[in-house]
């Protein structure tokens, strides 16, 4: 692979960038391989190249139906944080963070990771007591957070109308290194790197039944023919109730849409991510000057890439109580994705009932800043067959237990 | 030059003056005017800076397509970004500037960048700045921040208001051109309910400025005929200046109706956001013309043909005085004559095709205009207006064969329908390789609720312009008839006839030889700078699906959407991936059709109107008194009352001993009260809580838990029994709508056979308690009703009338106080507060909060839904066994409550927790165990649910659920403080005031 | 004993129509039980209240009944003759599965007149309120922005909404923003 | 933006009337219940992308609940009926397998 820097850039600018090689091959598919992942999304990818860079397992296909990253990957709000209230996640997602940090060097490919602080306002006293222990569990969890006073999140975010009457700011969980990512990105590196690694990436191939023999998995049918493999791991997100079902398994997912918008681009005039859930809103500016907001998700099951125009409504209501000054922007573009809810509204990477296939879904609303920390906990689990301490508590049988992992309780929301 | 024309312009009033600013300098215009005909008469050619490569750049469209014509209009609270000048009317004393350069639109340090253009292809940031890791939070993402964006942020609180209508219609019709305006002639004169919605400020569309004629006449006379008689019919409703911005499923459609744009600050809405439900809906949008790639296609002065055209027809402008004109189609032909018509120069006709054997070439050539077929531009000349082309062969790679000096280009790429609305909700386009446009595909459009198609598209739109009434009218017929009305069948259809054209032929590169440098100068996206290279280093790199190659080169992105760049730049990817056009597809079309602004979409929902804020009866009363109020669900209820000086701690304080020793009223109208009425109502409360209600006595109260089916405990509140079949039952303030839904939910779906009736009553009563040692008192100098112990014992209730008031008076305490609560109708609810307080205030009386209720009811060690729970707390962990009935069969969640993890000895549970230096532990503090997990985090055996400063015990108290706690008491727990330190505390029972409640058994 | 106050008690607002709150409590009472039941048509006869057909409001003297629910409805009549009404329904379906309660005071009820009142309406309700569709008589349970609300129209130009009471202040200053001066947008009416 | 006929009230309501409510037609396990009749009620759903009989209530209305058979691809709607009803009325299946007779009856 030929490493990507500003010199080379340099180099190329001399004759037209004609030089510029594939960022991944795109192969025929093999008759076999070792692990075979369905879904090209973030975590799909993730997972491949972990398996790869972790365990040296490479002989390994990346099934996708459409384009890679083009579903939820390609659709969210790229918020990063992982100030999460209970255990698991906030290992979970914490380690994602960190992998975060260094991501572009690894992949060498600028995922544009850009920890600029994230802000969840608290609007109710409910909010800052909740908040509070949102603090001190992260304080105990190695995840730093702090909670701050209305003032400083003023200073953080100028435009915000911190004595709204209605709900006025009464603080903020503040989260420094978290921020936002070039969300294609994040999936034409991993992409890139997978590639690199030998792995391939089937685009435009869509697994249309999985193979079983007692008790096992022994391989796909796809729209580009049957493929086998020794494990098989599933990271379909919106469609993993699909999938499950050709599995010959029922899974605790539903599908939702779930909805997003850009602004016009501006002049830059926010520096930091601001969650106000109470109000539920949530906005960003990104690195081209579009405001990036997310919107709420349906109540009812559903595939298309659309959603109820309402949600949006109830969004930019509460966004321009919130800052009054986006009430003179424009909506620019306004979009869907069909996440996976969970009962608990958390995370499953867990066993199934066939021996040698292994389920990583139910990201929801939330899972973007989750894809290196769950491709690695995904990896560990297709490899070793077990899940390791990161994936422990995000097994299916949880819910048959009523172990949930529940972070709705500290008035949070996933994003 | 450009300028205004001494006459003409059909749309100009020239008798009205208007003034305006652009970039600090006074201009005028006429009214009628758009803002961009306006600048254009001033000759003002360059009037942007693009995106990244800051490259000069003028007005290349007329409509909404415009890419470059972005400025930031207005001033302080009236100041908007990206104002599109083509779309917005002048009015006197509009004043704009230019976006995007420093210092100034003419010198600008980012078109510097333009230099660079060589190293910041497509994509670069992604292959840069990854060395050294730390600079590009700190170095790199702040110069590509800086250099990001359009306009400016807005900076205060917008001085106008939006508002939003609700609108229905059998048939709504987008586009009131010659297509829009037949396809509601038909249904209208049938008799649908027809909503006809036009963006511009005229009917009419294209046609007029095509030359078209209708019935024989010039169409404008046909125009002003159907718009007469459609004005004329009850059941139509016509719109100018009203954008159908998107069409979403089930026939929702949203327009934005522009209402108070021009005349700011005269008390109308900005805009009006109409939500409309349709039948069905014909989408008659016309179509887009598209430009050519040729380097320096984006020098100011080059402009689409049409456009050109309608600057010229309908403002009397004229960009240029010398105008070369490049076209792969006829239609260009138009402009060209239209020009020499207006005694304007047209040097040369720069025609891709080999051959032209149409009418309007050679009435070009009868003019005297020079034609040049099978030629092309190589190159224009000029960076801030255009001074020259130079010009080669089609065929060839660029060898310039002549150079021709002019200040003006009218380029035609051909044109696309307007498909957006179509492909909204999920109608599918066919390839014309004729015309090589996307059209809707009749037989996939997008599906309504009754599995049928709901759009259908009409004239242009459809790629049937030159058909466009007969299409029109066709549309019409398909919608009633599917609608299940008749149209009628009397109707002349109008004919049709344009000035014939010749085929064109797909041109999407500029020579098709050209080299790759001159592909470096061909924009497609002009505010994106995304070039033509661009996008072939897109498909080089492998990012070849159009989606991949969209979001690398940012194509059709920026703020026109792609409408001009989309259909070339996927040729050039087909090209380059040697692929045919429909193989590779369109990206998704998005709402919203043209921005807009998010004010607009949040409508009336501002300041107090926001959200709705429930008050109760006393609610003014409470602010009168200065409370600070909380947010519960929407209601607002006084935390504390300040006197004078006082913080909130200090006023919490003074409430919690004033009721403790003497006399506190609390508001508590917001509780839910909700009665449940039948002979099953007893069976049914039993399953809806989990203790047993129906054995509860006739006038007596019984508090309860309620649990949701995953067993966790959901909400709490007493139950009063008023007679054999009603119970009355408390909620939390929050929970009422809540529980009155869970209620009805079960009656419905489950237990439909069970005769229970409910009832929701929270607002019919006002709620006031009256605590305290003197509360007997008060009520005794009310009179009317006996209080006596005796009379009304704890647990007990009594109905009467106290003090002339009808009351239902409940004797129960949340705050470990003599306590009684009095339910009286809400429209006496103030009127009895005010007749407490002024009997009550020799005793003492005074209101309290919420907050001084939360201490109380802490320092009894009372739960609290919200805080002790939280959604994963059943309640076994709060030692609340008592309430749950080990007889009963079954209650919601019991099932639940069975599974392993529940029935967990080492569940974290309720205790008391005494901190050992008397101080408060903070809120949400942790307690720790020893050691780590595998994932490095602490471990953790508990955490504070509750934590007050108590004024009635002079220290801090708590509740926390802690692992085993109630085998522990006496042990003491560690609570690290998120600032390093850490609080001891004992645990200890919950209740930490008069344990044997004497004082409320009074 | 003092009055009962209705909330807002006759405020009113001049804007292109007049929107105004009712001046007095108006009694109120819902009446839960089984419309399809002979037995309830028999005793609501006896109150002399008719049984209004689905989603109809059915007015006989100084007294309203309104189809809310298949097991629902709302009588509405002055004030003064709530705990006579309440008697008389409680005496007719005694014996029989049914709730009767009063809620006069948990409600609100605004007066919108003019010849552009559905509009203004139309503005916040997502209710088809075109005179060719929705007729005189026709009750609506329906939204008002972001609560619920049931409207009437009892002559041409003349609506009825009842809300919560809590959310009055909230429900009248939605209909003033509504009908202010300026914001005519001709829908039914030329503006 | 869904609109929904409401079986009480007649009145084809908009989606911001109602408020959904998941799956219908689910069976209630309660005290007794094995743990995996258990698990199924309450997390089991059948989440296709196809034909879905789902809850509403229409809440900004007559209160009522009511079932709908809707399409979560197309979101198509073959009919509505009241919540009292323990499977799927003999109309709405006739209705689905009319207008798709390919689809596989839901589980
Ligand atoms: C609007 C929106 C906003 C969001 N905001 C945030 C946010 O701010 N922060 C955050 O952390 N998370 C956010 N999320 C969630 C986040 O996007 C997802 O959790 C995450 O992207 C999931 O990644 P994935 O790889 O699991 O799924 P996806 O990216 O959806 O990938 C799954 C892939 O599987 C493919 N596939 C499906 N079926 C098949 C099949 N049969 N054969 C082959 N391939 C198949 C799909 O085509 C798809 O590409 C948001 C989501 C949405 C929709
Ligand atoms: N030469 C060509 O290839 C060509 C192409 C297109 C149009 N035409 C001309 O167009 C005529 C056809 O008439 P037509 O009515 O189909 O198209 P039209 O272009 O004349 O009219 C379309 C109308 O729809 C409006 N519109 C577009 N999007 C809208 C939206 N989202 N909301 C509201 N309004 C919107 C436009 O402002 C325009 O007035 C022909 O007579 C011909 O003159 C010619
Ligand atoms: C973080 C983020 C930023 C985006 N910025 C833009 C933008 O500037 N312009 C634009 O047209 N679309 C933007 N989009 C939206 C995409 O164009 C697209 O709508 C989205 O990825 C969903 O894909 P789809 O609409 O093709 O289904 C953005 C999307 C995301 C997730
Ligand atoms: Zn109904």
């Amino acid at each position: 692979m030929r490493r990507y820097s500003a010199f080379a850039i340099a180099r190329e600018a001399l004759r037209y960038h004609q030089g510029w090689e594939r960022a991944w091959r795109a192969p025929e598919p093999k008759s076999s391989y070792d692990v075979i992942i369905i879904g090209g999304g973030g975590h799909g990818l993730a997972t491949a190249y972990y398996l790869g860079r972790n365990f040296g397992i490479t002989n390994i296909a990346i099934i996708e139906k459409g384009w890679l990253g083009g579903g939820n990957t390609g659709r969210n709000t790229t918020i990063i944080r992982s100030n999460y209230l209970q255990d698991p996640s906030a290992a979970i997602y914490e380690k994602s963070r960190s992998l975060y940090e260094t991501l572009s060097q690894d992949l060498n490919y600028n995922v544009m990771f850009s920890p600029r602080g994230v802000m969840m306002l608290a609007q109710t006293h409910h909010e800052v007591r909740g908040y509070q222990r949102t603090a001190h569990a992260n304080a105990l969890q190695g995840v730093a957070t702090e909670f701050i006073s209305p003032q400083r999140v003023k200073e953080l975010c100028p435009i915000l109308n911190i004595d709204g009457p209605r709900y006025p700011v009464l603080g903020a969980l503040w989260q420094a290194r978290g921020g936002t990512a070039r969300h294609d990105a994040v999936a034409w590196g991993y992409a890139r790197a997978c590639s690199d690694m030998g792995m391939d990436i089937l685009q435009q191939c869509e697994v249309t039944a999985v193979r079983r023999e007692n008790g096992q998995v022994t391989g796909v049918d796809t729209t580009r023919g049957s493929i086998n493999c020794k494990k098989l791991g599933i990271v379909v997100a919106g469609h993993s109730g699909q999938v499950a079902e050709m599995a010959g398994f029922r899974l605790p997912v539903e599908s939702l849409a779930l909805q997003a918008l850009v602004s016009e681009p501006i002049k830059p005039c926010m520096d930091v991510v601001v969650m106000a859930n109470t109000v539920h809103g949530y906005m960003s500016q990104s690195d081209k000057g579009e405001m990036v907001i997310g919107g709420g998700t349906d109540g009812f099951n559903n595939y298309t890439q659309r959603g109820s125009f309402h949600h949006i409504e109830e969004t930019l209501r509460a966004l321009v109580e919130t800052f009054p000054m986006i009430s003179r922007l424009k909506m620019l573009r306004q979009w869907g994705g069909i996440v996976d809810m969970t009962g608990d509204r958390s995370p499953i990477i867990s066993r199934t009932p066939l021996g040698n296939c292994f389920i990583n879904c139910g990201w929801g609303t939330g899972g973007f800043k989750a894809i290196p920390g769950s491709g690695w906990a995904m990896a560990e689990l297709i490899a070793n067959g077990t899940p390791g301490a990161l994936a422990a508590e995000f097994g299916m049988d949880r819910f048959r237990q009523g172990r949930f992992i529940d972070e709705s309780v500290a008035a949070g929301v996933a994003h | 030059m450009s300028t205004r024309l001494a006459s003409g312009g059909r749309f100009l009033n020239r008798a009205t003056v208007q003034n305006f600013v652009f970039n600090g300098k006074r201009l005028r215009g006429f009214a009628g005017d758009t803002l961009a005909s306006a600048l254009l008469a001033n000759d003002q050619m360059m009037v942007a800076r693009s995106f990244k490569y800051h490259r000069p750049r003028g007005i290349v469209a007329a409509g909404p397509e415009e890419p470059n014509a972005l400025f930031n209009m207005g001033r302080g609270a009236r100041f908007e970004p990206n104002q599109r000048a083509t779309t917005t009317a002048l009015f006197e004393g509009l004043e704009c500037e230019s976006q995007n350069h420093w210092p100034s639109l003419e010198f600008d340090i980012g078109a510097l960048n333009s230099l660079a253009a060589h190293v910041l292809p497509a994509g670069f940031y992604y292959k840069t700045f990854i060395h050294p890791r730390a600079f590009w939070k700190h170095v790199f993402e702040p110069i590509i921040r800086h250099s990001a964006g359009l306009g400016k942020a807005p900076q205060d609180r917008d001085a106008d208001r939006y508002e939003h209508l609700y609108a229905f219609a059998d048939v709504l019709i987008a586009g009131g051109g010659i297509a829009g305006l037949q396809a509601a002639c038909v249904a209208g004169e049938s008799g649908a309910r027809v909503l006809l919605l036009e963006q511009t400020l005229h009917w009419g569309g294209r046609a007029v400025n095509d030359g078209a004629q209708i019935d024989g006449a010039p169409a404008q006379d046909w125009i002003a005929a159907a718009l007469a008689k459609l004005t004329a019919l009850p059941n139509v409703t016509l719109r100018l200046g009203t954008t159908v911005s998107g069409v979403y499923d089930h026939g929702y459609v949203l327009a934005n109706e522009h209402v108070g744009e021009t005349t700011p600050g005269d008390g109308r809405p900005k805009q009006r956001l109409w939500r409309i439900r349709a039948g069905q809906i014909i989408t008659a949008t016309g179509a887009i013309e598209r430009p050519l790639s040729f380097a320096g296609n984006d020098v100011p002065g080059v402009m689409l043909a049409a456009s050109l055209r309608d600057y010229l027809h309908d403002y009397a402008v004229s960009p240029g005085d010398r105008t070369v004109v490049v076209t792969n189609n006829d239609d260009a032909y138009l402009t060209a004559i239209a020009l020499k018509e207006a005694g304007l120069s047209v040097p040369l006709i720069v025609d891709a095709r080999r051959t032209l054997t149409g009418p309007l070439p050679q009435r070009a050539r009868d003019l005297g205009i020079r034609v040049e077929a099978g030629w092309a531009i190589a190159a224009v000349k000029g960076t801030r207006r255009v001074t020259g082309v130079s010009l080669c062969m089609q065929a060839g790679e660029g060898g310039v064969i002549e150079e021709i000096a002019c200040d003006a280009v009218a380029m035609s790429g051909g044109w696309s329908p307007v498909v957006h609305l179509w492909s909204h909700c999920g109608g599918k386009l066919l390839w014309n390789p004729e015309q090589a446009h996307f059209h809707p595909d009749p037989a996939r459009p997008p599906l309504g609720a009754d599995g049928k198609g709901f759009v259908r598209a009409a004239g242009a739109a459809n790629g049937q312009s030159q058909n466009a009434c007969a299409d029109a009218d066709h549309a019409a017929r398909a919608a009633l008839a599917h609608l299940g009305q008749t149209a009628r069948t009397d109707l002349t259809l109008p004919v049709l006839e344009h000035p014939t054209q010749a085929a064109m032929a797909p041109v999407w590169v500029m020579p098709q030889g050209a080299n790759q440098k001159l592909r470096a100068k061909m924009w497609l996206d002009y505010q994106n700078d995304v070039k033509v290279s661009d996008v072939q280093l897109a498909a080089r790199e492998g990012y070849v699906s159009v989606e991949h190659t969209k979001r690398y080169t940012t194509l059709g992105m920026a703020t026109d959407q792609g409408k001009l760049s989309n259909i070339n730049g996927l040729a050039v990817l087909a090209d380059s991936l040697n692929e045919e056009i429909p193989q590779v597809g369109t990206t998704t079309f998005r709402p919203p059709y043209t921005p807009i602004t998010l004010g607009t979409l949040a409508g009336e929902a501002r300041g107090e109107i926001f959200q709705p804020l429930r008050r109760s009866p006393m609610h003014e009363w409470h602010s009168d008194q200065g409370a600070y109020f909380e947010p519960v669900g929407h209601w607002r209820r006084p935390y504390c009352y300040p006197r004078g000086a006082e913080n909130h701690a200090d006023a919490v304080k003074r409430e919690v001993l004033n009721t403790r020793n003497a006399l506190g009223l609390l508001d508590a109208s917001t509780l839910g009260k909700i009665i449940v009425k039948g002979p099953d109502a007893g069976r049914f409360l039993d399953m809806l809580y989990t203790g047993v209600m129906s054995t509860l006595p006739v006038g007596k109260c019984r508090y309860g838990l309620m649990c949701n089916e995953n067993g966790f405990l959901s909400d709490d509140g007493v139950v009063a029994r008023l007679d054999e079949q009603t119970f009355l039952c408390h909620t939390t303030s929050g929970g009422a709508d809540r529980i009155h839904g869970w209620m009805e939910d079960w009656l419905q779906c489950e237990w439909w056979d069970w005769q229970v009736f409910t009832a929701n009553l929270t607002e019919q009563y006002a709620q006031i308690a009256v605590v305290g040692p003197k509360a007997r008192t008060l009520l005794e100098r009310l009179g009317g009703v006996d209080v006596s112990k005796e009379a009304l014992p704890f647990m007990g209730w009594v109905e009467g009338t106290l003090g002339g008031f009808p009351v239902r008076i409940f004797r129960i305490s949340f705050s470990g106080e003599l306590s009684y609560e009095i339910a009286v109708p809400a429209g006496h609810g103030r009127a009895l507060w005010d007749k407490l307080h002024a009997e009550g205030a020799d005793l003492g009386a005074m209101p309290y909060g919420t907050e001084a209720l939360h201490v109380m009811r802490a320092e009894k060690g009372f739960i609290m839904i919200g805080d002790e729970t939280d959604g994963t707390v059943i309640p076994q962990d709060l030692g609340m066994s008592w309430a749950i009935s080990k007889k009963k069969p079954d209650y919601l969640g019991k099932r639940g409550q069975e599974r392993p993890h529940m029935t967990d000895p080492d569940r974290w549970q309720l205790v008391g927790l005494e901190t050992l230096d008397g101080s408060v532990i903070p809120d949400g503090a942790y307690a720790v165990a020893p050691g780590s997990n595998a994932n490095g985090q602490r471990h953790t055996e508990g955490r504070v649910t509750s934590t007050y400063f108590s004024p009635t015990l002079g220290r801090g108290i708590a509740m926390g659920l802690i692992r085993r706690g109630p085998e522990r008491m006496g042990q003491i727990v560690d609570f690290p403080t998120t600032t390093g330190t850490t609080v001891q505390a004992r645990i200890v029972d919950p209740v930490f005031y008069d344990k044997e409640g004497a004082k409320q058994n009074v | 004993m003092s009055d009962p106050v209705a909330p807002l008690t006759g405020a009113s607002f001049e804007g292109y129509v007049t929107v105004s709150a009712a001046t007095a409590p108006m009694g109120m009472i819902t009446i839960r039980a089984d419309l399809a039941d002979p037995a309830l048509a028999q005793a609501l006869a006896a109150t002399s209240l008719p049984l209004p057909g689905q989603r109809r409001i059915e007015t006989t003297g100084d007294a309203s009944v309104a189809w809310m629910s298949p097991d629902e409805l709302l009588v509405l009549v002055p004030h003064g003759q709530l705990g006579a009404t309440m008697a008389q329904l409680n005496a007719a379906l005694s014996g029989q599965h049914a709730l009767i309660v009063d809620v006069s005071d948990a409600r609100a009820l605004f007066h919108i007149r003019g010849v552009h009142a559905a509009e203004v309406l139309a503005k916040i309700c997502p209710v088809d309120l075109a005179p060719s569709v929705f007729g005189i008589g026709e009750m609506r349970r329906t939204r008002a922005a972001q609560v619920a609300c049931a409207l009437w129209q009892s002559a041409p130009g003349e609506f009825h909404v009842i809300c919560f009471r809590s959310v009055a202040v909230y429900v009248f200053d939605l209909l003033k923003t509504s009908a202010m001066q300026g914001a005519e947008a001709g829908l039914f009416h030329p503006a | 933006m869904l609109t929904l006929e409401c079986p009480y009230c007649g009145i084809k309501a908009c989606e911001t009337e109602l408020a959904p409510g998941g799956q219908a037609h689910l069976v209630r396990s309660g005290a007794g219940a094995s743990d995996d009749e258990f698990e199924a009620y309450m997390f089991a759903r059948t989440n296709p992308k196809g034909v879905h009989f789902e809850r509403w209530r229409h809440a900004y209305g007559c209160g009522k609940w009511f079932l709908a058979a809707r399409c979560t691809a197309t979101l198509e709607v073959f009919g509505t009926y009241p919540a009292q009803t323990s499977a799927p009325p003999a109309r709405i299946l006739q209705e689905i397998s009319a207008r798709r007779p390919d689809e596989r009856a839901p589980k």
